[in-house]
């Protein structure tokens, strides 16, 4: 795969069989997943007391968080040190140790082993060895780190602080989890069958937004002629966009852009019933935070969406969780549950971004040598003060050729 | 079992027919099903459950039907798709005033144009239907959907 | 939502019923659900919505319905498989003279001896039934499945 | 088609509308709505037809029933799920005594916490409903499932 | 793989792993599909206006076909040329140029890139570097042919001219498609799990016809004793069988190699109502055109079976097109319909073939050493007068072996 | 894959990969299921008349049994010899001779080919070369043994006979099956979405029971102190586990084990009214015969559960044969159809295991370079005097690991 000359870098192009190539997935897992990153695996209100636990996955692999006596957090992985079981069979729950079923093999919120049955055998015949040493067969446990109520999980050893790790981006991710107290108002669960990396490709491209969403142009709500910007870390990793609504009318020259604008008006207008809670102009912030998350809010709507992958470079599970914060009145609730209406799997947005990132699964899997084509705002991977710029794109691909050594 | 008049069953059934009709090839005529000021959801079974409030749609009165009737019909960009409800056991849970409750099984298929069909959703509706106009009504209707993991997106009403 | 006399009502459902059942589990009486000068169509939503005429099988009389049946018994090969048909959602959408004008929804899923069910196709019917006899019959029916690419064949009657 | 007195067949519809919801979301009544001596049987198509004994569920009696009942809520240990009855094309085949016997159609899907739903099985009901109590039960259930291969396995009845 | 020797020569043997090796599936697409081969995508008579366009597939890649307003028609691939969307998802349509969801790129119908939003970018900021060229970013187009109404497309160039192509074959092709006008009366879509071969070695085998089809011969419709002939062009990768109706009774040896006779009457014998329509004394005409169709005509039925692979090894989609003839009275044309009961998911005859070519991939599935034989004629491989023989079949295989290098 | 130490060799772990692994799984079916060993594939019980046939598969292999005329079995490949259909499509059956549909080529009941239609070709063209020689194109043939009604084929040539093959288990078969006619009484077929040898690592793990199986222990059907101990033939590829019930009650140590005991009484006793039926105070006796089945005899609940492979490492087809004797009475029937319950698709202790073991495939998948853990009862692979031991396990993967060359 030779991509690249003087005029056009590598990272303007993106091969296709990234999207299909069974070993490329592979070293995803390896180098992406299970390497130097912070994977998101829940919020602290998820498992607000002793005994919480969560089932997750980091990449193909299933792991639990769970909450100790201490207020701590372990993660690790769902796989019984015995004989393999994914013992953790309920996405969540309350207890005091984890048992696997099938003998009952014993963890503590840690994942420490703490219990074998028959471990000196019975009546006197059977048992482990002498010299087995459970603390040898604890449950594999990865790193842990949490900001302002956000849970990540690391394979790898000495990660930086989530702070460092985050770099230039932290200001935007502490705008939404600002220390406040969060309240879970729901799940979705949607199965794409796209490789993961297009839905984050997908946030990662604000060049789309006005074109795409006809609900959005149509209705007034988001136009080209918004101010908007894009942020990145030094890596380029984690991105940022923010957009402003604006309340004039849209320009000539937006409209002449944005075809597809049929000037509709809602007969339920409650549905955009939003108000400003955040400091600063921005109302609507999308964030992807490397490698397995999306930041969103949509004025009143927030979200994280999770990828998880499933052994498959064609397809993934795509988990959100809509929060608010515990301060919220009901009014406040009411208006960000209305507002979901646009997001998930029946989101007057969302819908039309499952779709585009299936036909690419779809037009990209028989290419695996062909490529695409990421060159609107020129070159650049870095901040910019427009939104209409691929540069997201470029400094996403940049940062993943050199990982992945492509 | 309730004991009911067997008229008001076979009309509710009637009603529940009419409404997978009206879902799987006239849609325009969704809102229509509904009283005015209507409650419409779907909700995760998960969510259910747990008691979160999240729904996976959600509209507040008809202004809000008809929107999504709009989304669905000219804004919304999607790969086209035809939907196919079962309903069955469609059971009377209480009565008062003009309002009956009912709960009732449904299995939406989709099938797109050149596959076969597949499972959309199975699971099952818990409607406040209100009997004092001439034709009945959905006052509340709330589709639980079992299979959390949702196969795409929920476009139409389940 | 047509006002019908209940008991006509009741009484196409227990056709559809009984229908579902010949197809599964008698089907040498399958003819015998039809009027003489009966057709019967199977057709996929493809055609059916793009005005094409081409039926995936069609019987003009009772005569080719036998015909169709004795290939199923006799003279077709193909692996053995059980299918189910689930109709509910039947509507009465008009009445004229001795016939009466339905629709209903089904399901038909199929098993082979050593697999587990697979949806085999849904879609909706669109029939005339004839009420002159003493028993309800088929005048009219078209079968139209959703799902156009069919997963191998249909050889037993939708 | 038996001629069949019309309430008679309305509260057998609605007696396994009843059944339907209580297995998928009641289970705890589930044994409730059989006869003290009652049979149940789960039994594959295979068996039926090759008229081989084995069931794949059987309860001889109401404490049979629960101990099952005990099993799914207390002994078992399995991934949750949630099944969903889907009932139709229910037929009187007879009628003696205090019993009918019916059969009826039915599809069951069952739905995990993070996937989808899938058929767990399609088949038919044969049954004997006692008629003489207050409420109808079964005297006789047996749930002949057509796709021969489980997908993993029935926990809860179909 | 070695197969052969001087008495048996390699094409007289089948080599079971070419039905599920996904090396030489792959291999398959590369040298056949996508190689020197005129692929069937569609009919004139599908598009006949300006603006109309149809959905298909050559081998893996899914394609447009779409008349320009010149009358002319363009082939492209459904992949923009932007980020890789399979943009066209409707099976067919009429539009005055095809734009991608995702972003808006717009093509004209014969594939060149006419529109792109925001290429300028917006209030000055943005857009595309200067140097970028659209013509440069066109969907790829594949060459076009037609003869008598039916498209071929190749992803060679300097393909000869479709009659050249088609050789010796032409005037079989020619009976079927004559310059008349057709009508297509509908389509059929079948999933059909077994290797797309095995449903072209079908065709290419007239020697199973008085065997397997239990109908036709119980029927009295197809008998061993009617006389038949099998023709190629000089390459052997096209093929047509034809046969004669005799009015006759079967002869006493016929009817002893049959053994499935029953000797039935149809009740309805409106289903094989036909009339002679085409010149010279064949009723039934069977023709394989490399790659990726079957014709049929048989008696008034007349159908193209086209080929579509999806990635699998071991099962393709089949898309049938039933057509007639502008000048068809309304009597013709039910006639055709009637007599489409023989074919299709549902057709008395074709059921048959349905089944044994799916336990076909069942039967060498798991044996992928092992070898089927195709001696039955000889060891030939060319033009015979009768059509208990296999010939075809080796044809085939020669040829096959030849352009994969096996 | 290297494992194993001074302290620890190797087959007391288990490295992932053999769960998931493709070129594992095909080496597998190489070396085990078409080596050299014995593959159950059916009762004589379910042949027992001239012409009657049923279909099974040796690991992913379709193969068809049959009852000759002079009583004998024919095992052979459902693979016509002709271009490889899968033939025989009905799960059994009762025929003079096995024809395939496609062509009618007709086997006998031993699979020798005798019949091809047309192979003299018709008036005089086409048919077979005269140097065709049938005898050379007959079904490929297992080597079919028998013992005690109880059916074996193998694709090895000089096979030991069955007796020796069993080795040290024998006794325990023959235990079963003593020459007595059996009687089936009804299959159940399973999909379980796991990695085959889980299935039989499941029975040689004689120390799940009374921790996995609440029913078991809280009805005290099932306890730590019921005496038990495991055998095995010199390979220790096969292997039998037997348990006593006793009637006292569980001790205070076994309870202390059996954490989830929780003191239940039947409400339908009738549900386990066995007898005694066999020889010896042994009430489970439960078997592995290497490489297919686990042979059942849970009081008056017998079962053959045979394994079925289908291409998949991650899953396979489990059937299961449920029979009793010839001379059973009524009573006995009866009580072997409600001990049934426990066992199968729907069974109070089968589910339990069905659970774990596909737990264990979602647990190991992801971690192809994990290892599964198996001490207990230290590091022995021999017979054993009690059942809190897993050298059970260690002699299978020792075993394996020897045939498999790893
Ligand atoms: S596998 Fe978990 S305790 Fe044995
Ligand atoms: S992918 Fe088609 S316009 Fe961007
Ligand atoms: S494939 Fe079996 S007879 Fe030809
Ligand atoms: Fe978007
Ligand atoms: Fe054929
Ligand atoms: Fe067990």
């Amino acid at each position: 795969m030779t991509i690249g000359s003087i005029r056009t870098p590598p990272w303007a192009r993106i091969p296709y069989d990234i999207y299909s190539d069974p070993s490329i997935y592979e070293r995803e897992q390896e180098r992406i997943f299970w390497g130097r990153s912070w994977n998101y695996v829940g919020l602290e209100a998820e498992i607000p007391r002793h005994g919480d636990f969560k089932r997750t996955a980091v990449g193909d692999r299933p792991v639990v968080l769970a909450r100790d006596k201490d207020g701590s957090i372990g993660v690790f992985e769902n796989r019984c040190a015995h004989r393999g079981v994914a013992f953790c069979y309920r996405t969540h729950g309350n207890a005091k140790a984890l048992q696997c079923p099938y003998h009952q093999w014993t963890y503590d919120l840690r994942g420490n082993l703490i219990g074998i049955p028959f471990r000196k055998g019975f009546q006197g015949q059977g048992g482990l060895p002498d010299d087995f040493d459970p603390a040898e067969h604890s449950l594999t446990k990865l790193s842990v780190t949490t900001r302002n109520g956000v849970i990540f999980a690391s394979y790898a050893d000495g990660m930086e602080p989530i702070e460092a790790y985050l770099g230039e981006i932290l200001p935007w991710f502490d705008r939404m989890f600002d220390g406040r107290e969060l309240r879970v108002l729901g799940y979705w669960r949607q199965r794409i069958e796209c490789n993961w990396k297009l839905i984050i490709e997908n946030i990662r491209d604000p060049y789309h937004a006005t074109l795409l969403h006809v609900f959005l142009v149509s209705f007034g709500l988001n136009r080209a002629d918004q101010p908007g910007r894009v942020v990145f870390d030094s890596h380029g990793r984690h991105y940022a966009a923010m957009n402003e609504r604006l309340d004039r009318d849209a320009s000539a020259e937006a409209k002449r852009e944005m075809k597809s604008i049929m000037d509709l008006q809602l007969e339920g207008p409650k549905l955009l019933d939003v108000i400003r809670e955040f400091p600063g102009r921005e109302t609507l912030v999308m964030q992807t935070i490397w490698p397995n998350i999306i930041l969103q809010q949509q004025s009143n709507a927030l979200a994280i969406r999770q990828v998880i992958t499933t052994g498959d470079p064609g397809g993934f599970d795509f988990h959100w969780t809509v929060f608010g914060y515990a301060t919220d009145d009901e009014a406040m609730t009411q208006r960000r549950l209305r507002l979901a209406n646009l997001m998930g799997p029946s989101g007057l947005v969302s819908i039309d971004d499952t779709e585009v990132v299936e036909l690419t699964q779809k037009g990209t899997g028989p290419f695996s040598e062909a490529q695409g084509v990421i060159e609107m705002g020129g070159l650049t991977t870095g901040d910019e003060d427009h939104v209409i710029t691929e540069g997201p794109l470029r400094a996403f691909h940049k940062y993943y050729r050199e990982v992945m050594g492509l | 079992m309730e004991l009911v008049a067997p008229d008001l069953h076979a009309r509710i059934c009637a009603f529940y027919d009419e409404y997978g009709f009206v879902c799987d090839d006239e849609i325009e005529r969704w809102p229509d099903l509904f009283t005015d000021d209507a409650t419409y959801k779907i909700v995760s079974r998960e969510n259910h459950e747990r008691e979160l409030p999240l729904p996976t749609m959600s509209c507040d009165g008809r202004g809000m039907l008809r929107d999504r009737v709009t989304s669905m019909l000219r804004t919304s960009v999607y790969v086209p798709r035809q939907i196919r409800h079962l309903i069955a056991n469609v059971r009377i849970t209480g009565r008062e005033d003009e309002r009956v409750g009912t709960i009732a099984n449904f299995a939406v298929f989709e099938s797109f144009e050149d596959t076969g069909s597949r499972i959309l959703a199975v699971g099952r509706y818990y409607d406040l239907i209100a009997t004092s106009g001439p034709e009945l009504r959905f006052k509340e209707k709330v589709c639980v959907y079992d299979g959390n993991l949702v196969p795409g997106s929920i476009i139409y009403p389940l």
